[in-house]
């Protein structure tokens, strides 16, 4: 019996040494590593959250029975292919700029007549409202270029207010999310960082977002992306929807805008 | 600890400073007044539920944070003297006096990275251990291939630097904290925000230094 | 109830493909929630493809399988127009069946 | 090498022993069966080895796994089972160290490409088998997986 254990670790250090010289050893991991993101392109599960989106959009609900099909997500009520490229944006009814997130929840409780509590109810859980309606959205955007040139005053102002907290160090560990993702050809691990300050790291980046993520069995929303950032940060838990959140997507949105998006995107 | 990295400062501040001049600030936002002030204020409020505590130890900017924040992690020649200054001061050894402490620990400390997750979303569990996660950023020994490229490679670090006391204060004094060595360094202050004790950042120094560590092998 | 699945066939001459996703959380029963409680395992035990009325495929899973579950398969004598069925039913005894139309 | 190399195919052997006394690798009926709960019951190795029964599959080039040599997150880890053997009836995907070691059967009715892609989890770095039944004869392929851990700590 201990034979069979000493051929498999014979195969397992085998493979260890193939891999163990450092620079070469590092990029036929990458290598690998790129082969099974390759892999895993094809049955992308998020088309599951998309067909409960579509489900969730046409559904009478709420206190006025009212389906999502009237919703103004940017381009004109009811109007849904290539909204969320141009998102977020200023929004003239509610006085806000608003992403996709923000803007879908405008239309639940407005529309639909939802409470905000449970328009947004289990938001950061796998198989939430949010979640589907945002798999939707970005998937009808499949194509479209983003495009967020921040015009209005309100819109430039975000991009600044989002680059100023994308800069912004604090807590245990002197994080902010410049420290992971405002240089070129950087990992943590073996997962790439983008360089989210500038154009061609924020369109690689954006244009796979919202994203079913391997290790959540979810699609995770540009929000839910966000604010997991900062608690690997080791920050307290951002409020969501909050301005800071929209400000930041914002911020990487305008740097990624020419870029054609993908999402949703899967990711580990 | 003062007259320690008051030594070891003029051979590393040197070459820094000189960069920095070359690269000087980022040209800021215009109305960069208002606009700090507006995203502090649009920060706070997306923290509404932080306690207190929270915010005095999680998200409220001590002076150092502040300037990298202010200055994009590029502080003028003044501002990096400056926090250069607060670094070194806050450098603290270990009650024993051993800066070299148990490589196996260290070895440890570097692959774990969990520890520290507050919130109500996803904390983590109770008892949950607080690694130094080098790892995530640095290439250490030949034999982790997971290994991130944030920071520079340690492979063969005792190779590179030797093991001479000088080293050894040098790598414990930059664990405890780098910016006293890099204004605005990426790397956190280990020591300075207590995520690591003393001990284990000796620990951390073995694993580098110790001839029998696999990082030197 | 359990939500639908999302199955493509392309007929290639005489040769089918089919892939499937189905939603189902998988469910270990090793896990244990932020309390300390273990959370009890829930997961696809026995899925089966037909089409029109001849099983092609019959699978057995354990917890092993991935969350949202992926299943890509070929076989011979469907064409354009017919179509595949995939059944599963998990340890609770929940199940769920979807056609398509092959492509 | 040589020594320890019979000794792997008898212990694979046992293996399958096993996984056909539990009931499992038959084709054809299996949806109208039970669940084979004796077989992904199974937790370690050793014990399949313990109950050694009769049989011994081949080491076979002509089935092939196909999956990345590495895999970024152990929760997806993509893996296509194909034999090019004749009248394969049944493939099985077994994964050494976790802790159930089989995770998926698959009966191949005649008619049907004997080639299956699904995705499992994996608890840590491991061998992974595909065990493939053709014409009541045993083959054997196998592949190391590298797990690798993500970089924020979870």
């Amino acid at each position: 019996m201990p034979i069979i254990h000493r051929w498999l670790a014979a195969v397992a250090a085998g493979a260890g040494l193939a891999l163990a010289v450092s620079a070469a050893g590092q990029d036929k991991a990458m290598e690998e590593i790129q082969k099974y993101r390759q892999m895993l392109q094809d049955g992308n599960p998020a088309e599951l959250m998309e067909m409960n989106g579509e489900t969730l959009w046409t559904m009478p609900r709420g206190a006025n029975g009212a389906t999502l099909e009237q919703c103004d997500l940017g381009l004109g009520p009811g109007k849904l292919d290539g909204a969320y490229a141009q998102l977020p944006r200023f929004f003239a009814d509610t006085g806000k700029v608003q992403d996709a997130e923000s803007r879908l929840v405008t239309c639940m409780t407005a529309l639909q007549g939802l409470s905000l509590e449970e328009a947004t109810r289990n938001w950061h859980r796998p198989g939430s409202d949010i979640e589907a309606l945002v798999t939707l959205v970005a998937t009808r955007s499949k194509g479209a270029k983003i495009d967020v040139p921040a015009r209005h005053p309100h819109e430039a102002e975000m991009v600044a207010v989002g680059q100023e907290v994308f800069f912004r160090r604090s807590g245990p560990l002197d994080f902010s999310c410049a420290t992971c993702h405002s240089q070129d050809d950087k990992r943590i691990r073996l997962q790439d960082l983008p360089n989210l300050t500038t154009v061609q790291g924020a369109q690689a980046s954006m244009s796979q977002w919202p994203a079913y993520r391997v290790s959540q069995s979810a699609v995770w929303t540009m929000e839910r992306r966000l604010i997991d950032c900062m608690r690997q940060m080791r920050f307290p838990d951002a409020d969501y929807l909050s301005e800071a959140v929209i400000a930041l997507q914002m911020y990487m949105q305008k740097n990624a805008s020419g870029a054609t998006l993908e999402a949703p995107g899967i990711k580990r | 600890m003062r007259r320690l990295a008051y030594t070891l400062l003029p051979r590393m501040l040197l070459p820094w400073t000189l960069l920095l001049g070359a690269t000087a600030a980022l040209p800021l936002p215009s109305s960069a007044g208002d606009v700090s002030a507006k995203a502090e204020d649009s920060f706070r409020k997306a923290f509404s539920t932080a306690s207190p505590e929270q915010w005095a130890t999680r998200l409220a900017q001590d002076e150092v944070n502040a300037l990298c924040s202010k200055h994009r992690n590029q502080p003028p020649p003044e501002v990096a003297a400056r926090i250069i200054e607060l670094s070194k001061a806050s450098i603290k050894l270990p009650e024993d006096g051993k800066l070299m402490g148990d490589w196996k620990e260290g070895e440890k400390l570097a692959s774990i990275g969990t520890g520290g997750h507050i919130g109500r979303i996803q904390p983590d569990r109770a008892g949950t251990r607080q690694g130094g996660n080098c790892y995530a950023c640095h290439a250490i020994a030949k034999q982790e291939i997971a290994a991130g490229n944030l920071g520079p490679s340690l492979t063969n670090y005792a190779k590179v630097r030797g093991t001479s006391p000088e080293a050894v204060r040098y790598v414990y004094a930059k664990i405890y904290n780098a910016q006293a060595f890099f204004p605005c360094s990426s790397m956190p202050r280990f020591g300075h925000n207590r995520w690591l004790t003393p001990k284990e950042i000796a620990d951390a120094v073995a694993f580098l230094l110790d001839p029998e560590s696999p990082v030197n092998k | 109830m359990a939500n639908p699945m999302k199955i493509r066939a392309k007929a290639d001459g005489d040769v089918v493909e089919v892939k499937v996703l189905m939603s189902h959380i998988m469910e270990t029963g090793q896990r244990k929630n932020q309390a300390g409680e273990p959370i009890p395992a829930h997961f696809i035990q026995m899925v089966s493809v037909t089409c029109k009325g001849r099983t092609v495929l019959s699978a057995q899973w354990g917890p092993a399988v991935s969350a949202n579950p992926f299943l890509s398969f070929k076989f011979n004598g469907g064409h354009k127009g017919d179509k595949v069925k995939v059944t599963w039913v998990d340890n609770k005894g929940d199940s769920r069946s979807d056609e398509i139309v092959i492509a | 090498m040589e020594q320890s190399r019979r000794e792997f195919l008898t212990t694979t052997g046992g293996l399958l022993g096993l996984l056909l006394a539990a009931g499992f690798l038959r084709p054809q009926e299996v949806a109208a069966e039970e669940w084979n709960q004796a077989a992904f019951e199974i937790k370690k190795m050793d014990d399949l080895v313990k109950l050694l029964g009769g049989g011994a599959a081949r080491e076979s080039a002509e089935v092939t796994i196909v999956a990345p040599d590495i895999a970024e997150n152990g929760a997806v880890v993509p893996v296509g089972v194909a034999s090019k053997i004749d009248k394969t009836a049944s493939i099985a995907i077994l994964v050494e160290k976790n802790p159930n070691v089989l995770a998926a059967t698959f009966a191949i009715p005649q008619g049907t490409l004997p080639e299956v892609q699904t995705r499992i989890k994996m608890a840590q770095t491991s061998n992974v088998f595909a065990l493939v039944k053709a014409d009541g004869k045993f083959y054997y392929a196998a592949k190391e997986i590298k797990i690798t851990l993500g970089g924020c700590g979870g």
